[in-house]
């Protein structure tokens, strides 16, 4: 495992906090999360020809301060919209794990929840909360907009609360969700994230964390090297 | 003679003041592109929300200490530059450096970006900070002819002493409405908004040099734009406006300046690089020397 | 694709490096990928990846019955669902031998011409933000809405509306709709100044956008494009007109055509086709009250529905182009195959990847927005 | 009438071919059905004699009962203005074995993305087509899935699991003897 953990990570969690503002400086921040939240701009299914309305001028997502963040590395929810075939699923786990936690996942469409119309399809993916942790789903097919900031007030109120923690569960219960990938796409899969060594970092490893079928992951494993840009001179 | 105490308050409370107004600036382009777009637009304090969570991030990717030595130098190269830039009541060092010394500090920013950008190897973001420099060197031009011709205008090169001349005799708006325009137009490119906003284009290169930027590094990049929106007003306030005589007017000229590149942004798409390069080269740099062939 | 684009641009490989374009980038159009080779910023070739959206609907189709499959046909198409439900209904009428009441085929034609504007203005904003202008996307979006809100009256669904069904629609239209259409119409006519004045002689898009991925006619029909891109080459053939269906005949309308073929003239001709559309509206205002008679003759119990046996080829003019079902039955009650000729299939794909050899890596996202290309109806 | 004069040339071209069955449908198409060796002749001549320059679009239908496959190319002519449906049957192999064809990428460009598209759903190889690879099933390993003999519904109830969604409301419903209690297939009639 720890042959990938190329890309350091400095976390802030392993610290002990002595300072006695702490909490309050840690609210501070809750309630920033809360109201400002960089959606990733990644249309994975129908239900994104609804996001379009919801952000521009007639229902305005902006006013709650959510704006569309082009990369994964700088957005915090991951909207799912709608069904997620199993070429997209790959993809959605990859800019998943390349998320900055803490991280929300915002599962819209009645596909996501189930399947929804295409439950006979041999492509999609069928319950998104197998594969990554979600946080709210929005039922309907598709929602209106307005269901669509309602489902993005109550991930904001969760978070105002410090309810919003599924991302923690991804660490937390990693093997379970590796397991269910390993599933769908085979004994092979691997990403070039270190989800074991990054839980270890934020002190949120469990005994779930590795297990069968992190273990069958250690086995197939390359060991990526970083990408060098070569410069022409 | 300013004792050093009240100097080291005044380098201090500059930058301060600079990110406050710059905030202030940011949510002024949100606000203004909201009415333009017929919607509400944020809430008041929304950038200082994105801020704060953006530091607030638990994960923080580093690319390694070039990465982050780069962005300490752009944000920190425009900390450099407000301390050079004279606000009502306070001066900083603005008399001893002058505008030459502030034109290069100035660049500081996009180079220090560029090292950041580089050590991320991310091929747009190279691609993003190749046309962040090509921009640079557009805007630069006019940008250096104006300044030049400025100088000669007022035979001073402290923006202090610009100041002090604008406001006993002309503002330099009224003197020099060539060099005005001009000088317009390298805001334009200076603050990086359409039609010239070549390096950010989300829809090309997926916002170019942010493109590897979370965390607290997107929010370094964060308050590197409101340092950015407080220079270019300021500066071109202190240049034709005649800068600030209180509070006040300062803040009402520098704001209604930077409104302006902002809400021509906002009907314009972008042009191509070379497109920009040429334009830049073309007819600023033409209506500034014959702004310049005036003066002298 | 200009002529100099043909040559093989031979270059040291060490000067080559990849860059993903989608599937998660804002210079695409929903889920889809485009793989470039890049020398600089120049593009040495280009590859589409396609499949993020399959979902098997030749094969979902073939275990549902004729009347469920209404309900998934506008999925292959999100911006523009209407063209769906119209040619699939009129492959089953086809094959059934349906006669479809007059009344309905007005009301259907009006359905097709909305969402038409609603698609073009959706692909205005599209084509328009990534030139890094993002204030039309924000007022088409917002325009587009009203148009879904009269979907929303006239069928009860704001994106996907089921409302046709094979033998006619499914109901008549509320009192008062035809009023309110009018007022939209009369909106949209005050706002095609703004539009103008905002985007299509916007000098600064206007010279972004002239002369970047043009298209001739001679190529055009060699790849098979069709609809608003073939006619920015300069030929005027609409599906509408050429192969007629429904009323069309009866309507009056005239074919926009550019030459260039260009990104400018592509958007150009896309934004005379919804002034013809709002021409064509108004004359089914008019004449709609005149049109008496049932909505939908009598089909059989949809449930148990055996349609006849044989096969039918249908197209329709979308927003995007051509749009055909092949639709074939063996007297069972489900299809036996659907085939769905996607509008944008050839747009999407191997047009894109031939005209992008040679370009800029700012205009591709420009080439394929302009393109309207529709990746769901790409995957299926 | 130019339509006319090109309809009538066409049959007469068409008549130079052997084993050939026009059927005219309707004003503006044209059911043809020609044997699997001498379809791209035909193409050919449509192409370059017809004006039916226009590939519309090929369409694969399996016949599990004939051993089977029919391809259908649907071409367009802009000047005579009627869609020309060439229909030839090929033999169908397991799904093991590719199915064999031509390909007819040389006459009509179009024809490389439906060609890829038999080729993944349908496990039919144009030979000479230039993209014979996997495009839109890059990440599928199983049988071609439209053919008749892949059943989808089975595939998916071994691969993907369901949500369990059985609320304490739905129970109590349930207890009372309502729920779900009528499948569709009960009220077929």
């Amino acid at each position: 495992m720890s042959k990938i953990g190329n890309i350091p990570v400095n976390a802030q969690n392993g610290k002990k906090r002595t300072n006695p503002l702490a909490g309050v400086f840690d609210e501070l921040v809750q309630f920033c999360q809360s109201r400002s939240m960089f959606m990733l701009h990644y249309c994975t299914g129908c239900g994104a020809i609804e996001l379009p309305p919801a952000m521009t001028s007639r229902f305005d997502m902006e006013r709650l301060g959510i704006q569309p963040m082009v990369t994964p590395r700088q957005a915090d929810i991951l909207l799912i919209t709608g069904y997620v075939s199993v070429k997209t699923l790959k993809r959605v786990i990859l800019t998943y794990e390349q998320m900055q936690s803490p991280k929300y996942v915002i599962g819209i469409c009645s596909c996501t929840v189930n399947g929804g119309m295409y439950w006979q399809s041999y492509a999609t993916a069928k319950v998104l909360n197998e594969y990554l942790p979600v946080d709210v789903y929005i039922a309907g097919c598709m929602p209106r907009p307005e269901a669509v900031i309602e489902g993005l007030r109550r991930l904001m109120g969760n978070i105002e609360n410090g309810k919003g923690i599924a991302w923690k569960d991804y660490f937390q219960r990693y093997d379970h969700y590796l397991g269910n990938q390993q599933h769908l796409f085979g004994n092979d899969w691997q990403t070039p994230t270190d989800i074991i060594g990054e839980a270890r970092h934020y002190g949120l490893e469990t005994e779930q964390t590795c297990g069968e079928h992190s273990r069958i992951l250690e086995q197939h494993q390359q060991p990526l090297e970083p990408y060098k840009m070569r410069i022409k001179l | 003679m300013t004792s050093v105490t009240e100097l080291l308050a005044e380098l201090l409370l500059m930058p301060f003041i600079a990110f406050v107004v710059g905030l202030a600036m940011v949510l002024m382009y949100r606000k203004i592109a909201a009415r333009l777009q017929r919607r509400i637009g944020p809430p008041l304090l929304q950038p200082i929300y994105d801020i704060v969570k953006l530091y607030g991030k638990e994960t923080q990717i580093s690319h390694g200490l070039i990465h982050d030595i780069g962005l300490v130098m752009a944000v920190g190269g425009y900390v450099a530059a407000e301390i050079f830039l004279p606000v009502p009541g306070m001066d900083g060092i603005a008399d001893k450096g002058g505008i030459i010394t502030l034109s290069y500090v100035l660049m500081v920013p996009s180079l220090g970006l560029a090292l950041g950008v580089g050590q991320c190897a991310n091929p747009n973001g190279s691609i993003g900070i190749s046309r962040a420099l090509t921009a640079m060197l557009a805007y630069d031009i006019p940008f250096i002819i104006v300044v030049f011709g400025v100088a000669t205008h007022y035979q001073s090169t402290s923006l202090v002493g610009m100041i002090e001349y604008q406001q006993i005799h002309q503002w330099g708006i009224f003197e020099m409405p060539l060099l005005a325009v001009a000088g317009l137009f390298a805001l334009q490119g200076m603050m990086g908004k359409q039609p010239f906003e070549i390096y950010v284009a989300p829809a090309e290169i997926a916002t170019g040099p942010m493109v590897e930027m979370s965390g607290k590094y997107m929010g370094g990049l964060f308050v590197m734009q409101t340092f950015q929106l407080y220079t270019a007003g300021v500066l071109y306030t202190s240049l034709f406006l005649g800068g600030g005589a209180n509070w006040f007017e300062f803040l009402v000229k520098i704001f209604i300046v930077v409104a302006i590149p902002m809400s021509v942004a906002l009907v314009f798409p972008r042009y191509r690089t070379e497109d920009m390069v040429r334009i830049m080269w073309k007819w600023p740099v033409m209506v500034a020397l014959i702004g310049i062939a005036f003066v002298l | 694709m200009r002529p100099e684009n043909y040559q093989v641009v031979s270059l040291p490989n060490s000067d080559e490096y990849e860059l993903f374009i989608g599937p998660n980038h804002p210079g695409i159009e929903g889920n889809y990928a485009f793989k470039l080779k890049l020398d600089g910023d120049r593009v040495i070739s280009g590859k589409a990846d396609a499949g993020y959206l399959h979902r098997g609907f030749e094969k979902l189709m073939e275990g549902r019955l004729w009347i469920q499959n209404l309900a998934i046909v506008p999925r292959i198409c999100v911006p523009d669902p209407v063209p769906m439900e119209v040619v699939y209904s009129l492959t089953v009428e086809d094959i059934e031998k349906t006669e479809v009441p007059l009344r309905a085929q007005w009301i259907r034609v009006m359905q097709l011409e909305l969402s038409r504007i609603a698609s073009h203005l959706f692909t205005f904003g599209g084509h328009a933000a990534t030139t890094g202008m993002y204030t039309p996307s924000y007022w088409g979006v917002a325009d587009r809405d009203l148009a879904l809100d009269l979907f929303e009256e006239l069928t009860g669904g704001r994106v996907y509306h089921i409302y046709n069904i094979p033998g006619g629609v499914r109901r008549d239209i509320p009192n008062g709709f035809l009023d309110r259409l009018s007022d939209y119409l009369d909106y949209l006519q005050t706002r095609q100044n703004d539009y103008d004045n905002l985007l299509f002689t916007n000098q600064v898009f206007v010279k972004r956008a002239r002369d970047i991925g043009v298209l001739n006619q001679e190529q055009a029909l060699e790849w098979g494009v069709t609809g608003p891109n073939l006619r920015a080459t300069g030929l005027a053939f609409d599906v509408r007109r050429d192969d007629p269906y429904l009323i069309y005949e009866q309507l009056d309308f005239d074919i926009p055509v550019q030459s260039a073929g260009d990104c400018l003239s592509r958007i150009l001709v896309r934004r005379d086709e919804l002034f013809q559309s709002v021409r064509i509206l108004r004359q089914i205002i008019k004449h709609l009250p005149s049109v008496k008679g049932p909505v939908r003759s009598p089909i059989p119990n949809p449930l148990a529905w055996n349609v006849a046996k044989g096969e039918s080829y249908c197209r329709v003019e979308s927003s995007k182009g051509e749009l055909a079902y092949y639709t074939v039955s063996d007297g069972g009650d489900k299809p036996y195959r659907v085939h769905v000729r996607g509008a944008s299939s050839m747009h999407a794909v191997q047009v894109l990847e031939n005209m992008s050899v040679g370009q800029r890596i700012e205009d591709v996202a420009q080439i394929m927005f302009s393109l309207d290309a529709c990746p769901p109806e790409v995957d299926r | 009438m130019k339509c006319d004069e090109i309809n009538a040339w066409l049959d007469a071209l068409l008549s130079e071919i052997n084993e050939i069955e026009v059927t005219r449908k309707s004003e503006r198409r044209v059911r043809v059905d020609v044997p699997a060796s001498s379809l791209p002749a035909l193409l050919e001549l449509l192409k370059g004699k017809a004006s039916y320059v226009h590939l519309s679009a090929i369409s694969c239908v399996d016949w599990p009962g004939d051993e089977e496959f029919e391809l259908v190319y649907h071409c367009w002519s802009y000047e005579a203005k009627s869609l020309l449906s060439a229909h030839t049957r090929i033999p169908r192999n397991s799904a093991e074995e590719f199915a064999h064809y031509v390909s007819v990428y040389d006459i009509y460009k179009p024809a490389a993305f439906f060609e890829r598209d038999i080729y993944e759903m349908f496990g039919v190889y144009f030979e000479s087509s230039p993209y014979m690879e996997k495009f839109i099933l890059t990440e599928w390993n199983g049988p071609p899935p439209m053919r008749k003999d892949f059943d989808a519904e089975a595939y998916v109830n071994d691969t993907f699991n369901w949500a369990d969604y059985h609320p304490q409301w739905l129970q109590d419903i349930e207890e009372e003897g309502g729920g779900i209690a009528i499948r569709p297939e009960d009220i077929r009639l």
